[in-house]
């Protein structure tokens, strides 16, 4: 076929997890191709301009922009290719459909890593499609990587870190932000995040929601209301906010869109965001030789998306041929990582969680 | 501890979260295993030297310095414009509520930095458990 | 609005100032940065209205999936100009509906 | 669960149609549809009533009778089935499809279809957007077009307000002998009573009818499409490719064929949809039950369509899939009573015609199962008319 | 609260109370809110709304998230031009 390409492990995203994937695997021996149909590749890092948790291994402390540069430059050093503005446009077997420089054409591979990450959830309310309104991704997207503030009096719908994060950086770029608003009767986030932007005097209105936005041809106007036990608006709590910038943090979805249309099993798993592939303990799919990383196999953070990255790059290694020479002890030590992220009280839900994936994938096996 | 600065953690959750360790040179903060435990801190071996300030990624660890009536308090600094010191500014507490106007003894970056700023403002002592922060200029 | 200077970026670095054409009006925009980013950098906020309701939209997710923020770009309707970089001399309008396309033949 | 006059098993563009027109005869009807309406083939297809492409003979004649139903349709169900009468055209790229394809219009016109061959230019003069090389077509004002989805939810919701029961997530398990008839149905782990039962079930009759003895030579063929963004109205008619002609009616002439596009099948059959987006098809391929689409098939589609309407190209492409046609040996669906059985009904194997042929099908079957005649001769649509099971000895029939 | 102005579907612009219509019709997958309403099936193809739809299926219909299959998903991942999907001229 016309412009057919083939290498031996194929990495789709180049965020945190694929870009972790592919060192991985290039360590091992194996020719790497990254497809990314970004500009540049780093994936969500590239925006993120705080210091991250962690530890050493996960470049804790440092920011996510620069973690980026770190990885992007390990990968360019090891010799991984880094096909950036290429979309994978479907999965064909073990073939990838891409779209590069304004021509289809197909990547062939022995093993593929998916690592396309996550996406963000909408919410529905009156006023919602107004200009102003957006995730609160894409508003970081702007104020981080263009440099471009859309808006100077916003709103954040949504207490997780994310929307915690988001405000901070608003605030980093010289916007106001008037208040976080969050249905749950708690602050998702972590205690930290919350804290830094108290001190910088931005309420929290927890137990809240957005009753409607308004305003001609773009937004204006938020009001939002205090919410009772069951979750309805109380009469006569309403507020309403003049802003024009209302940004959503109300969570993640895994992108799994490529795992669906290779066949893969899923599951249903509400703390990883949705329907997530199943995946072995190396996060192979239940399609051998495709391997899942990041937040599509579950929507957790950078941190573990690395060391996902990192088993599934190794496993996508041997698959095609390229057993590291220590490949038992790095997986091991990998997964000794991954469950130290998962423990304490934030990370125990999400660690049974993927447990239960992988559970799932072994009774798949075993009935095979 | 009376006349020089220590750090104050408040970091209360147990999030998976090193980095304030691997900064002090003095081994004065303690997470080990597994990476979720909340920090401790050795205040006699705390030289004050703001390494871990800088480096504490949820900006969670300050400096507190107590003299006689007064106190000088250290937090992590993100925002522009800077202040400069001998600027008078309002301190705020956790809240972001102000706590009253107080002097900027020091503004300084340390190696773990990367941007983050260390402004030191002069309070009195009673306030010291109280100021985290000023209003942005 | 531009973020010209930032407590951890830095300042605005420097880049070469491309000329874009919105709806007949001259915008300068940063060589290389996406149309969206341009336009909202120059205050506009509403880049189409619906086809169905004429209601009017601007960018949503910023990166080329929800298809909110589509313009017609060069006389070629439904271009994401969220994911789409800015070229010299290039002409956008606003979208009404589906768009005007181009004569087939 | 109540005994019905009919059970219909399958809830495609058939199963819907014979259920609706059962119901209108009056008959308790209960239609059995294993996980959805519309789910398999009849939401992967064209929307295009078409004649022309229709073999000059029984086919058109069927085809002709439906496309009259189709024209009241709407009404008549009270839904919107996005029905326009847009009229045809079937593309010709090289004179030397010429010859060939006045015969195919000559003998249509004996059957009384409207159908013309239009010159490179007055072709281009009704379409400017078809390329400059095109030789000509043929043209009909009789093609109309509708909306799949919107037929089997039309027929659907209709049956059902006139009293039919509509059951989905329901699949057939069994069918239970009572000598020569069909004793009842399980479905849905109930056994329900049925004083006649039809299957509608396309793709998937043969191995409904296997176990009882009867092999029907109906195969999955796959056809991929491709569906654009939408787009303010930019041609008018439905077309079609003289290529879609040969694909249809001689597989055995594109088997063999090195050209990929041959190998595929692809034949153009392209339709800008109410809501703007262009259909564009299609492939035509036996793999067996595979509904995925190919970068060949897509690549090889998008080529085919760009050539005939190259500003297609500007295009945004939103999504391929891809349909299993039921596919027989004479092009030529099975409308009649299985052999060996009193009440058994077969209604399948329209490959790309279901839509097209829906209305008359459910018609006649309706008249066929209520009354025991049909207003159209069925003979030639007869199930054993390919050599069918040893207990039925049924009779072999050369076919055109 | 009447929320059925409100616009699940922002490139069809369908709204929440064509969904329940549909719904009540008796659509009870996102496949077949597809059919009855075109909700998902504009420019972004679903790619915001899924999730919006399949909530107020579970609202509606008293499923579980976890027994809503979100669909089929085709090929392209993101709009893609014809004149790209031709590929190199053979």
């Amino acid at each position: 076929m016309a412009g057919a390409e083939v290498t031996e492990v194929a990495v789709v995203g180049g965020g945190p997890a694929g870009l972790s994937a592919a060192l991985a695997a290039r360590q091992a021996g194996a020719k790497v191709i990254v497809v990314d149909e970004n500009a540049a590749p780093g994936g969500q890092l590239r925006k993120q301009i705080h210091k991250f948790f962690g530890s050493k291994e996960h470049h804790a402390g440092r920011r996510g922009f620069r973690i980026a540069e770190e990885l992007v430059a390990a990968c360019r050093e090891q010799g991984v290719e880094l096909w950036t503005d290429t979309l994978a446009y479907g999965i064909f077997d073990h073939t990838l459909g891409i779209v590069r420089g304004g021509t289809a054409s197909t990547l062939a591979a022995r093993s593929i890593v998916l690592a396309t990450g996550a996406s963000e959830n909408a919410l529905a309310f009156p006023g919602c499609t107004l200009p102003g309104v957006m995730g609160a991704g894409a508003a970081q997207t702007f104020i981080n990587l263009h440099r471009v503030l859309p808006g100077r009096r916003a709103l954040i719908v949504g207490a997780g870190n994310v929307g915690l994060i988001i405000t901070y950086q608003l605030l980093q770029a010289g916007a106001e932000v008037l208040g976080v608003v969050e249905a749950a009767p708690r602050i998702g986030g972590y205690a930290v995040h919350a804290a830094k932007i108290r001190r910088a005097g931005v309420p929290i209105y927890t137990r809240h929601t957005v009753l409607n936005a308004a305003g001609h041809g773009e937004l204006e106007e938020v009001t939002i209301a205090a919410l009772d036990e069951n979750g309805w608006p109380i009469a006569g709590s309403e507020r309403t906010f003049a802003i024009d910038l209302l940004c959503l943090a109300v969570g993640l979805t895994p992108l799994t869109e490529l795992a669906w249309q290779a066949g893969c099993l899923f599951e249903y798993c509400g703390p990883l965001g949705g329907h997530v592939p199943l995946h072995s303990e190396d996060m192979e799919t239940t399609v051998p030789g495709l391997f899942v990383a990041g937040d599509m196999a579950g929507v957790e953070e950078a941190s573990t998306a690395l060391e996902e990255g990192r088993l599934a790059g190794l496993a996508a290694a041997a698959y095609a041929g390229y057993r590291s020479p220590n490949l038992e002890e790095e997986k091991a030590a990998a997964r000794e990582r991954l469950q130290a992220l998962r423990s304490g009280p934030f990370g125990e839900g999400r660690y049974l969680a993927h447990e239960e994936i992988v559970r799932r994938w072994l009774k798949w096996r075993d009935a095979r | 501890m009376e006349g020089r600065p220590v750090a104050v953690i408040e970091c209360p959750e147990e999030i998976p979260c090193n980095p304030c360790e691997t900064a002090c040179p003095q081994g004065a903060i303690q997470i080990g295993n597994p990476i979720t435990r909340r920090p401790r801190l050795d205040a006699a071996r705390c030289t004050g030297c703001g390494l871990c300030v800088a480096a504490c990624p949820g900006l969670a660890i300050f400096l507190v310095k107590e003299e006689a009536d007064t106190a000088e308090v250290t937090f992590p600094y993100e925002f522009l414009p800077l202040p400069q010191v001998g600027d008078v500014v309002t301190a705020v507490g956790r809240e972001g509520q102000p706590l009253g106007a107080a002097r900027v003894v020091a503004v300084r970056q340390v190696r773990t930095s990367d941007g983050t700023w260390l402004v030191t403002l002069a309070v009195p002592r009673a306030l010291s458990s109280e100021v985290r922060g000023m209003r942005r200029l | 609005m531009r973020v010209e200077e930032h407590p951890i970026l830095g300042p605005l670095p420097k880049t070469e100032t491309v000329w874009i054409e919105v709806d007949g009006k001259k915008i300068p925009a940063r060589a290389g940065e996406p149309i969206a980013a341009a336009l909202l950098a120059a205050g506009i906020r509403v880049f189409r209205t619906t086809h169905r309701r004429g209601e009017p939209r601007g960018p949503f997710c910023a990166v080329g999936r929800c298809t909110d923020c589509v313009m017609t770009v060069d006389g070629v309707p439904n271009v994401r100009t969220c994911v789409t970089p800015v070229r010299e001399g290039m002409k956008i309008e606003t979208q009404r509906g589906l768009g005007r396309w181009p004569e087939l033949k | 669960m109540k005994a019905p006059d009919v059970v219909v098993v399958g809830g495609g563009v058939i199963g819907t149609a014979v259920t609706y027109y059962l119901a209108k005869q009056g008959a308790d009807v209960l239609l059995l549809e294993r996980s959805e309406l519309g789910g398999e083939t009849s939401s992967a297809c064209d929307g295009f009533v078409i004649l022309q492409s229709k073999s000059p003979g029984v086919h058109l004649a069927l085809a002709l009778a439906s496309a009259e139903l189709y024209r009241n349709l709407a009404a008549e169900l009270d839904w919107d089935i996005e029905y326009k009468n847009c009229g045809g055209l079937i593309v010709i790229e090289r004179e030397e499809e010429m010859p060939a394809m006045r015969t195919f219009m000559s003998k249509q016109q004996a059957i009384g279809l409207d159908v013309r061959l239009l010159s490179g230019e007055e072709v281009r003069r009704l379409e400017p957007a078809l390329a400059p090389y095109i030789a000509g077509a043929t043209y009909s004002p009789q093609d109309s077009q509708v909306n799949p989805l919107q037929v089997v939810l039309g027929f659907a919701q209709a049956a059902a307000r006139l009293g039919a029961r509509v059951c989905q997530g329901m699949p057939l398990q069994t069918l239970r002998r009572t000598g020569a008839r069909v004793g009842a149905v399980v479905a849905g782990g109930e056994e329900i009573p049925a004083g006649a039962v039809v299957l509608c079930t396309g793709v998937f009759t043969p191995e409904i009818l296997a176990p009882l003895g009867v092999d029907l030579p109906i195969r999955p063929r796959r056809g991929q499409l491709v569906v654009t963004e939408p787009a303010p109205p930019m041609v008018r008619h439905i077309f079609l490719c003289a290529r879609y002609i040969a694909a249809k009616y001689h597989p055995e002439l594109l088997a063999a064929a090195e050209d990929e596009a041959l190998r595929l099948g692809v034949g153009l059959a392209l339709e800008q949809t109410e809501s703007g987006g262009f259909l564009i098809g299609s492939t035509r391929e036996f793999v067996g039950w595979d509904k995925r689409t190919t970068p060949g098939g897509i690549r090889e589609i998008v080529r085919h369509a760009t050539r005939i309407l190259p500003a297609l190209a500007q295009l945004n492409a939103i999504r391929t899939f891809a349909g299993l046609r039921p596919y027989t040996p004479d092009g030529l669906p099975f409308l009649g009573p299985v052999p060996g059985w009193e009440n058994l009904y077969l209604a399948a194997g329209h490959e790309g015609d279901g839509i097209a042929l829906a209305p008359i099908t459910g018609r006649l079957m309706a008249e066929l199962i209520l009354t025991g005649h049909t207003s159209f001769p069925l003979e030639d649509f007869a199930v054993e008319r390919f050599s069918c099971g040893k207990e039925q000895g049924g009779r072999l029939k050369v076919t055109p | 609260m009447n929320d059925d102005d409100v616009i699940i579907c922002r490139c069809e612009e369908i709204t929440k109370g064509e969904i329940r219509r549909a719904i009540q019709a008796g659509a009870t997958t996102f496949k077949a809110i597809k059919k009855f309403t075109r909700a998902g099936m504009g420019l972004c193809q679903g790619r915001t709304c899924r999730r919006l739809i399949l909530q107020i299926l579970a609202q509606e219909t008293g499923q579980t998230p976890g027994q809503l299959l979100p669909g089929s998903y085709r090929p392209p991942t993101r709009p893609v031009p014809l004149a790209a999907l031709k590929g190199e001229k053979p």
